[in-house]
């Protein structure tokens, strides 16, 4: 009955994969667990429902990075490809080293009962980017919403008002660094917030320093971050993460006309420069 | 702890004027970590220099701090002292206390506030610093030019005279590039094969040059003395080391109606040719497209006729490699054509008519009706009908300095030429009457205004201020109209040919070439110097060098007189075994570094690649940066984009920068 | 010191980064021409504009800094031919998320000063560290760093 | 010990505690969370039946996130050692979940262990335990395998709780505990005899997992150090350290240098043992190198190095780490994989 | 408020460069009251940090017989490390110590000591090997047998002479095959080697090693075979720190917490630790 833990089976049978990375029951009752399914006897645990958020592509980076020459198999949906198409942009991966199993989504929920605000205004609902595609069924319309209207009602606040927000929600932050390690694209073996000479960021919490941690998050996912909305998923703080990585990608589209996760060939913006660039600011 | 040393010079009066020195003096010595400080009048003088040379050994200092004038002034003379007492110099670092503090400012209490402030900020900088030793790179002292025009023949002779031997790629079947095709040149009507044969022949005969014709650029890899160059030496079908030019192959050969390049179009050739009588090497070369055996599988007739058998059907195309240390780029330029229909960014013109009317024809054509070696043999003819025109027009600025057609630069020799083309055409034709349609006439050189005035009042040619706006054929005729702004009227002429100064564009083709180099481009794909000022023949890659109207339009005196530059440039770049650089250059911490490439990408030099780190057993465990010194500038651009700090730029380290914020304000 | 602070004028702390081709040199020549200039910037030499990342600014605010001056060459005289491309595209996007944060981005001001342009960079500095006057002093940041010195959290 | 019935209602009795000296901390929605916070006034008071549990834990107060243990200064080429003043004022926690109050009593033994932690010990002593019974459960809590119950009272100073006539009352457990009721003598009045149960307790005792046997779990743990269980159980693991964060028992921290130009503080920053880098040694070897050997780690450290050494579990059953995991490890489900449950009447 | 975290003040009277990335400073307490007081046990060791770089875990290298000063000898590995090489004379340096168990002096007295020390290693041995020499009477035959990988990387050169020159002690010097020079009087080969070929006896013996963990490794392995039984045989671990007090989490072998349990263990307590940590 259930085709990807069928597919997850045949892949592991025939040898083609070395695990597959899915979803299956949690152990709270508005949860998904996440596992990774060595061998065909365990591929029956293998699930797709709408409480599968997560965002698997975090299984093709750091600990998990491959080093056999066998591909990984992930099971994907349409937002998390654009994880994948990230992690190929930047070399991370090869798209031979993992096997897309894409499922068609009709969004997601965190609680079980409100759908996830990433799912508003998705455009991928069946992947871009797959090996094998399940769930025949139809895709239902998923309420639209200007994806940015949360950023620009914020920018609308004063200054003061703006910065009062920010420290009130920094000021929680204990620096567990969850949202980085829950981050498909914080891949970095060494974190800059772990690196000792110098230190540009104090591993105390105190709202400078967290500020600058949570500058530095922003400013290294600017062009890159996807919006899965991981991190902020992960915060259990519930720091507005999403708004500070959808206030860059705004930025970034509307300056450079680029959006994340679209295209593994393109250069990422900040990487990149071109002549015509605005400078309006520049004196 | 460090043990920094602090200088303070007092400039004469320069800096003593408004600040107190030796309240500096005394306030640097109470800084952490300075074991010693001292002022004096002329820190860069000998005594003063003496000063720091004893202290360094006598108070055992391992960090300096000359708090004097700018570094871009000093700073490798108290290097320089500071290696002399045994430390090394890059442990020496200058505090601006004149031209950015006492020189700015007047206020003294201010003034000395800041210099004491400028002087921490070094220390603290100074004691991150950590010993340089400058670059050296091992130099293949050989030389690559490539493209085989004037500017490449003249480079390619010049480096040969001074010694260093040359190797040559020309992508055409003979050298001699556009200049080859000219019949006089301005501002003297000399002829432009009589002066260029011979430079042609020296090439071909000169010991230290290896001439790769019908050739192209496969690949470049290396850096600064040490290029590897992969040469595509293209199919010729004819054995270059057998054939000795005698010509039979291309009297015999049956196919004879192929448009020839070489005139423009305007004339003939074989399927087996030489591009001109003049070229170098003599050695034909089978257009594999038009050859009857290519086409049909029969015919061989060269080859029967060849009692050398040099023709060789089965050949391929052949790679060279070649090891140079330097590289001279000299691939000329294109005319921008002007059919209407195009691929590129550009807008032809279409109301011109050209490639529609066979009288309508540009500059380079007419080049070739006026040359006695040309298709009608220096006679001036219609190619309509091979009439004697009567009425030419000339029309300038065709693409040049035209922002809707998408090119704003002006072509430079454009004035010049159609100059002379007014007097060549009534040099032959004497009944002929010349109008020019021309927006200004720019004709700034040696004798070059002269020679326009010449063409108006000697050989009267008629000048028209104003744009033509359209062609059309009326009969026997071309009518152009136009306007002449000088009288405000509109004017209307009917021309028997009309000739079109078009724009100079680079060679097709510029950008993935460039690429192969990585040297920069500019918009219209003309190559691009490393400073327009001041590095007018460099290009952003250490050891390539520019010559002629690659980098942008020029006249042939520019573009030789550049190519004797850059010859002097590579002269001097193998005048050494070895060079030698400052050590400001990246490196990479291969530890956290994970290989994402933003580096890679973002390097203007492309002095970073990649490295794949392997275990003990061999296998792969992860691919990261590398930073090739020989390349590198030192920009630091790399350090930047990086997101886990894992390349830093000696000199201007992570540390030292932020040492230096962290004691900015205290 | 102190009381100087609160008697007389508040004079701001800029920090100021350069590229060591253009600005460094255009602000020689303001010295060599004798131009005159307020006392508050402290230069930090660089070689292009390229090398300035963002964690630069955040740590001179850190450390005290009221404004930030950053300048280079202008496009197309990078000595580097593209690091201040680089960096304007950084910097396009760092204000944004200045700005986001709550932080007035009237603070840190990029310009392009060539080494031609002593006098440029005399009025530059002039000009900004008078707007840093009219701002005040950045207390939004530095009390939350001050929290970390002097009030511990005494519970 | 004495019990006291609430006279008024929960509120009054704090505007009574916030009008003595003391600073008082108590669950209270800030910026969309529930948190432990300075109270500054009755009315933010949630009463105990207001909540389940916080997110995050009451530790914070005693062991924080950062903090400084030495202060020094530089002056010229003198260097000035300053010590940091800590617990001035002394403070009510207010409204702890047995989970929450029980974590003290199982902390105290590893910060006087040999060498007394007087930072964490200043706060204790200053701080009054105020514990409150659980008047729900969610589906992660597990207290009672701990050996906990809705309504223990283990490591509270005082402890509210309901009687059988929904009327909230005060159980002192220690005597500084009551010497705190008998500064509010006009909220409260001693009760005469022992009130009677709520039931509404038991009842959620038997909503809440099922019991495991820990003495099997240890005995399992004290045989399989290496087992391949290890790896499936954490092969997920994102090593994201949420768990270490928020639990009320984690208590690992860093020692970490800050300076400024001319001063600086040494600092105690929260750790947490499944980061890579928690054991990385400078030469680059890793003893903890893999994600298995660091859940192994975190596992055997609750239920059997500390009870090893201390004859206890750390760990209260809270389950916040459960709640907060990202991917769902659940360690309720990771000892039951190696331990039955308790067979229940 | 009794402050365990806070350090003492020591300032460095002496610098020794051992080999090309080892040093041995000399340190003086600041505090002369601190200074009489001091004690400490052969084998425990301490937190030297410098203000602003942050703290590092070494052994104290001096005898305890040695009043007044303490001695540390560090590999420069780290950031803490590097920021100490760069230190001179007079410079401070924090310590907090000692931590950890010690050495069982008393139990060695009138034993045969055989050590076996390798590399920086020799560290912790040194202290104890003074301190047994100070009272040398006290104990039987002292056998030292110490290698590196090469000649430039043994440590204390200076006492190396000395113990060779002792009519009291026997002893042996290696390098590691490759590391020797044309000098070279001592012997070639791996530690464990060497000491297969002095074929120490085990009767009332103690040996006691300190060494890279694989030579340590081996040398156990060699101890076995030459008939000594784990009680006879000593080491001392090194593993991350940073409280050094039992308290921060991250140097538990097992349930065995290496600062307060360690660092000095025998082979039997080393055979109950989990073995890869």
């Amino acid at each position: 009955m259930n085709s990807i833990s069928e597919i997850a089976k045949k892949l592991l049978d025939e040898n083609r994969v070395s695990a597959v990375v899915g979803y299956s029951i949690g152990s709270l009752p508005n949860k998904t667990k996440t596992v990774i399914v060595k061998s065909s006897q365990q591929a029956e645990k293998l699930i797709f429902n709408n409480l599968c958020v997560n965002n698997l592509a975090i299984y093709l980076t750091k600990s998990f990075r491959l080093t056999t020459q066998k591909p990984v198999a992930v099971v994907m949906k349409g937002c998390d490809v654009k994880s994948v198409t990230g992690l190929i942009q930047e070399k991370q991966i090869e798209r031979e080293q993992v096997f897309i199993i894409g499922v068609k989504c009709n969004g997601v929920s965190e609680d079980g009962k409100n759908l996830s605000p990433k799912c508003y205004s998705c455009k991928l609902q069946t992947p871009k980017m797959y090996d094998i595609l399940v769930g025949e069924e139809e895709e239902k319309n998923i309420e639209f919403k200007n994806p940015f209207s949360d950023v620009e009602e914020f920018e609308k606040k004063s200054l003061d008002e703006r910065w009062n927000f920010w420290m009130n929600e920094l000021e929680k932050c204990v620096k567990c660094y969850a949202c980085r390690q829950v981050c498909p694209l914080c891949y970095c073996e060494k974190c800059i917030v772990d690196k000792t000479v110098p230190r540009w960021i104090e591993p105390h919490t105190s709202k400078s320093s967290n500020l600058s941690w949570h500058i530095t998050r922003a400013f290294h996912l600017a062009g890159r971050c996807t919006g899965c909305g991981e991190c902020e998923r992960a915060c259990h703080h519930n720091i507005p993460l999403s708004l500070l990585n959808k206030k860059m990608a705004k930025v970034v589209y509307d300056n450079f006309n680029y959006q994340a996760g679209l295209d593994d060939k393109a250069k990422s913006p900040l990487a990149d420069f071109k002549f015509q660039d605005k400078e309006d600011f520049i004196r | 702890m460090s043990r920094i040393g602090v200088f303070v010079c007092y400039c004469g009066e320069n800096i003593g004027r408004t600040v107190n020195c030796s309240e500096v003096t005394q306030r640097a010595a109470k800084l952490r970590d300075v074991v010693y400080s001292v002022d004096y009048k002329y820190m860069c003088s000998d005594p003063g220099q003496q000063i720091i040379k004893d202290a360094i050994k006598k108070y055992n200092l391992n960090g300096i701090v000359v708090a004097s004038c700018s570094p871009l002034m000093h700073e490798k003379t108290f290097r320089h002292a500071v290696v002399e007492a045994g430390l090394n110099p890059f442990l020496c670092e200058l505090a601006n206390i004149r031209e950015h503090c006492s020189w700015v400012h007047d206020d003294k209490r201010n003034a000395t506030d800041k210099a004491l402030d400028l002087i921490r900020m070094m220390v603290e900088k100074v004691k991150k610093n950590l010993p340089l030793d400058t670059i050296k790179i091992p130099v293949t002292r050989r030389a690559l030019v490539i493209g085989g025009g004037v500017a490449g023949i003249q480079a390619a002779l010049d480096i040969a005279d001074g010694g260093k031997e040359v190797v040559m790629v020309e992508k055409s079947p003979s050298i001699g590039g556009h200049m080859a095709q000219l019949s006089e040149t301005f501002p003297t009507l000399d002829c432009s094969q009589c002066i260029l044969t011979p430079k042609m022949v020296d090439v071909n005969s000169h010991k230290n040059i290896k001439l790769y014709t019908y050739s192209e650029i496969e690949n470049v890899k290396g850096y600064i003395g040490n290029f590897e160059i992969t040469i595509r030496k293209k199919t010729r079908y004819v054995d270059d080391s057998i054939c000795n030019g005698c010509g039979i192959c291309i009297e015999k050969c049956p196919q004879k109606k192929i448009n020839s390049e070489f005139n423009t179009n305007l004339g003939t050739r074989k399927a087996i040719y030489v591009p001109f009588p003049q070229a170098v090497p003599n050695i034909p070369v089978i257009d594999k497209e038009n050859c009857t055996y290519f086409k049909n599988g029969k015919c061989k007739v060269c080859e029967k006729f060849c009692d050398r058998n040099a023709i060789k059907f089965e050949q391929t195309d052949e790679f060279i490699k070649e090891n140079v240390g330097a590289i001279v780029v000299a691939t000329g330029f294109d005319l921008y054509s002007i059919e209407k229909e195009r691929s590129d960014n550009y807008q032809g013109y279409g109301e011109y008519g050209y490639g529609k009317d066979p009288d309508i024809i540009n500059s380079l054509q007419f080049e070739r009706l006026l040359s006695a070696s040309g298709p009608t043999l220096g006679e001036v003819t219609r190619p309509s009908d091979g009439k004697i025109p009567e009425t030419v027009v000339f029309i300038q600025c065709v693409g040049s300095r035209d922002k809707s057609k998408g090119i704003e630069f002006c072509s430079k020799i454009c004035c010049m030429y159609t100059a002379k083309h007014t007097m060549l055409y009534k040099h032959k034709v004497h009944n002929g009457k010349a109008f020019v349609f021309y927006m200004d006439i720019r004709a700034a050189g040696k004798n070059y205004d002269e020679f326009v005035r010449r063409a108006i009042e000697e050989d009267e040619a008629i000048y028209l201020r104003g744009r033509v706006s359209r062609i059309y054929r009326e009969k026997d005729k071309l009518i152009v109209k136009g306007a002449d702004t000088l009288i405000g009227k509109q004017v209307e002429i009917a021309a028997d040919l009309v000739v079109l100064a078009t724009a100079m564009l680079p060679q097709k083709d510029t950008v993935p070439f460039a690429q192969k180099l990585g040297i920069g481009y500019d918009k219209y794909h003309f190559l691009s110097e490393a400073h327009p000022k001041l590095k007018p023949i460099e290009t952003n890659t250490a050891g390539i060098f520019l010559a002629g109207a690659c980098q942008a339009p020029k006249d042939i005196p520019e573009a030789v007189a550049q190519a004797s530059a850059a010859a002097s440039k590579v002269l001097g770049l193998c005048s050494n075994d070895q060079l030698e650089r400052e050590p400001y250059v990246a490196y990479v911490n291969e530890s956290s570094c994970i290989g994402c490439e933003f580096c890679l990408q973002s390097c203007t030099y492309s002095a970073i690649e990649n490295k794949s780190i392997v275990n003990s057993k061999g296998e792969l465990v992860k691919k990261v940066a590398y930073v090739n010194k020989g390349v590198c500038q030192g920009c630091g651009t790399c350090v930047s984009i990086c997101r886990s700090k894992s390349i830093d730029l000696a000199g201007y380290t992570d540390e030292q920068i932020y040492s230096e914020i962290n004691s900015m304000f205290v | 010191m102190e009381e100087k602070i609160l008697t007389s004028q508040f004079e701001p702390k800029i920090a100021s980064f350069v590229c060591t081709w253009c600005t460094y040199t255009g602000a020689d020549l303001a010295g060599t021409s004798r131009l005159k200039y307020e006392p508050n910037v402290r230069i930090i030499r660089l070689p292009c504009t390229g090398r300035i990342d963002y964690n630069l600014i955040i740590k001179a605010f850190e450390n005290g800094a009221d404004g930030i001056l950053v300048s280079g060459c202008h496009p197309n005289d990078c000595h580097y031919s593209s690091g201040n491309f680089y960096a304007r595209r950084r910097f396009i996007v760092f204000r944004e998320l200045l700005q986001f944060i709550g932080i007035d981005v009237r603070r840190v001001q990029f310009a392009w000063v060539s080494a031609a342009e002593g006098a440029k960079w005399a009025k530059l500095v002039n000009k900004f560290t008078s707007e840093i006057k009219d701002l005040g002093q950045f207390t939004n940041y530095q009390k939350i760093k001050r929290d970390i010195f002097l009030e511990e959290a005494v519970i | 010990m004495k019990n006291f019935k609430i006279k008024n209602d929960y509120k009054n009795f704090v505007k009574g505690l916030l009008s003595l000296n003391y600073l008082v901390i108590a669950p209270k929605y800030e910026n969309g969370i529930l948190k432990f916070s300075k109270i500054k006034n009755a009315a933010e008071i949630l009463s105990p039946s207001e909540y389940i549990n916080t997110v995050s834990s009451t530790k914070e107060y005693f062991f924080p996130q950062t903090e400084p243990v030495i202060k020094f200064t530089f002056e010229g080429k003198e260097i000035f050692l300053k010590d940091v003043e800590i617990g001035k004022k002394p403070k009510v926690v207010l409204g702890l979940r047995p989970c929450d109050a029980a974590s003290f009593s199982i902390l105290d033994d590893i910060f006087q262990y040999e060498y007394k932690d007087e930072f964490y010990f200043t706060r204790r002593e200053k701080t009054i335990i105020i514990g409150a019974a659980c008047e729900s459960n969610d589906e992660s809590c597990f207290c009672t395998t701990t050996g906990l119950a809705p309504d223990s009272s283990q490591g509270a100073d005082l402890f509210i709780e309901k009687n059988n006539e929904e009327e909230y009352f005060l159980r002192a457990v220690t005597e500084k505990g009551e010497r705190l009721v008998e500064q509010l003598i006009a909220e409260v009045e001693e009760l005469e005899e022992e009130p009677k149960k709520n039931p509404l307790y038991e009842k959620i005792e038997k909503q809440i997992r099922k019991k495991i046997d820990l003495i099997e779990a240890k005995k399992w743990l004290d045989n399989n150090f290496e087992n391949e269980k290890w790896e499936e159980l954490s092969s997920q693991c994102l090593s994201c350290g949420s768990c270490a964060y928020l639990c009320p028992t984690c208590h690992c921290f860093d020692i970490v240098d800050e300076v400024n130009y001319n001063s600086g503080v040494r600092r105690k920053n929260w750790d947490a043992c499944q980061f890579d880098l928690f054991t990385l040694h400078s030469s680059g070897h890793n003893p903890r190198d893999t994600k298995a050997k660091r859940y192994r780690q975190r596992v055997m450290h609750k239920f059997k190095y500390y009870a090893d050494r201390f004859d206890k579990t750390l760990c209260t059953g809270c389950g916040r780490c459960i709640r907060a995991c990202p991917v769902n490890i659940d360690i309720y489900e990771v000892v039951k994989e190696f331990a039955p449950l308790v067979e229940q009447n | 408020m009794i402050n365990i975290y806070k350090p003492y003040l020591t300032r460095i009277q002496e610098i020794k460069i051992e080999t090309p990335d080892t040093k041995t400073f000399k340190l003086r307490f600041d505090d002369s009251e601190v200074a009489e007081k001091f004690n400490f046990r052969a084998g425990q060791f301490g937190e030297y940090s410098i203000f602003g770089e942050g703290e590092s875990t070494f052994c104290i290298a001096s005898s305890p017989t040695r009043k007044g000063y303490i001695e540390c000898s560090f590999k420069i590995v780290g950031k803490v490390t590097n920021a100490l090489k760069k230190l001179d004379v007079g410079d401070v340096v924090g310590f907090r110590g000692p931590y950890g168990n010690s050495f069982p002096l008393e139990e060695m007295y009138d034993k045969n000591l055989i050590f076996i020390g390798g590399g920086i290693g020799l560290a912790p041995l040194r202290s104890l090997i003074w301190n047994c020499l100070d009272l040398r009477e006290k104990f039987k035959d002292i056998t030292i047998l110490y290698g590196a990988r090469s000649v430039s990387f043994l440590v204390y050169k200076d006492e190396l002479d000395e113990w060779e020159k002792r009519a009291d002690i026997k002893y042996y010097k290696t390098v590691d095959p490759g590391g020797e020079t044309k000098e070279w009087n001592g012997k070639i080969g791996f530690v464990p080697k060497i000491l297969d070929e002095i074929c120490p006896k085990p009767e009332n013996s103690v040996a006691i090693t300190c060494g890279p963990p694989i030579m340590i490794k081996g040398v156990l392995k060699s101890l076995e075979k030459l008939n000594f039984k784990p009680e006879q045989v000593i080491t001392t671990l090194e593993n991350r720190m940073k409280c050094g007090f039992g308290k921060c989490g991250r140097c538990n072998i097992g349930k065995t917490y290496v600062c307060i349990d360690g660092p000095v263990f025998n082979a039997a307590e080393l055979n109950q630790l989990p073995m890869d940590y």
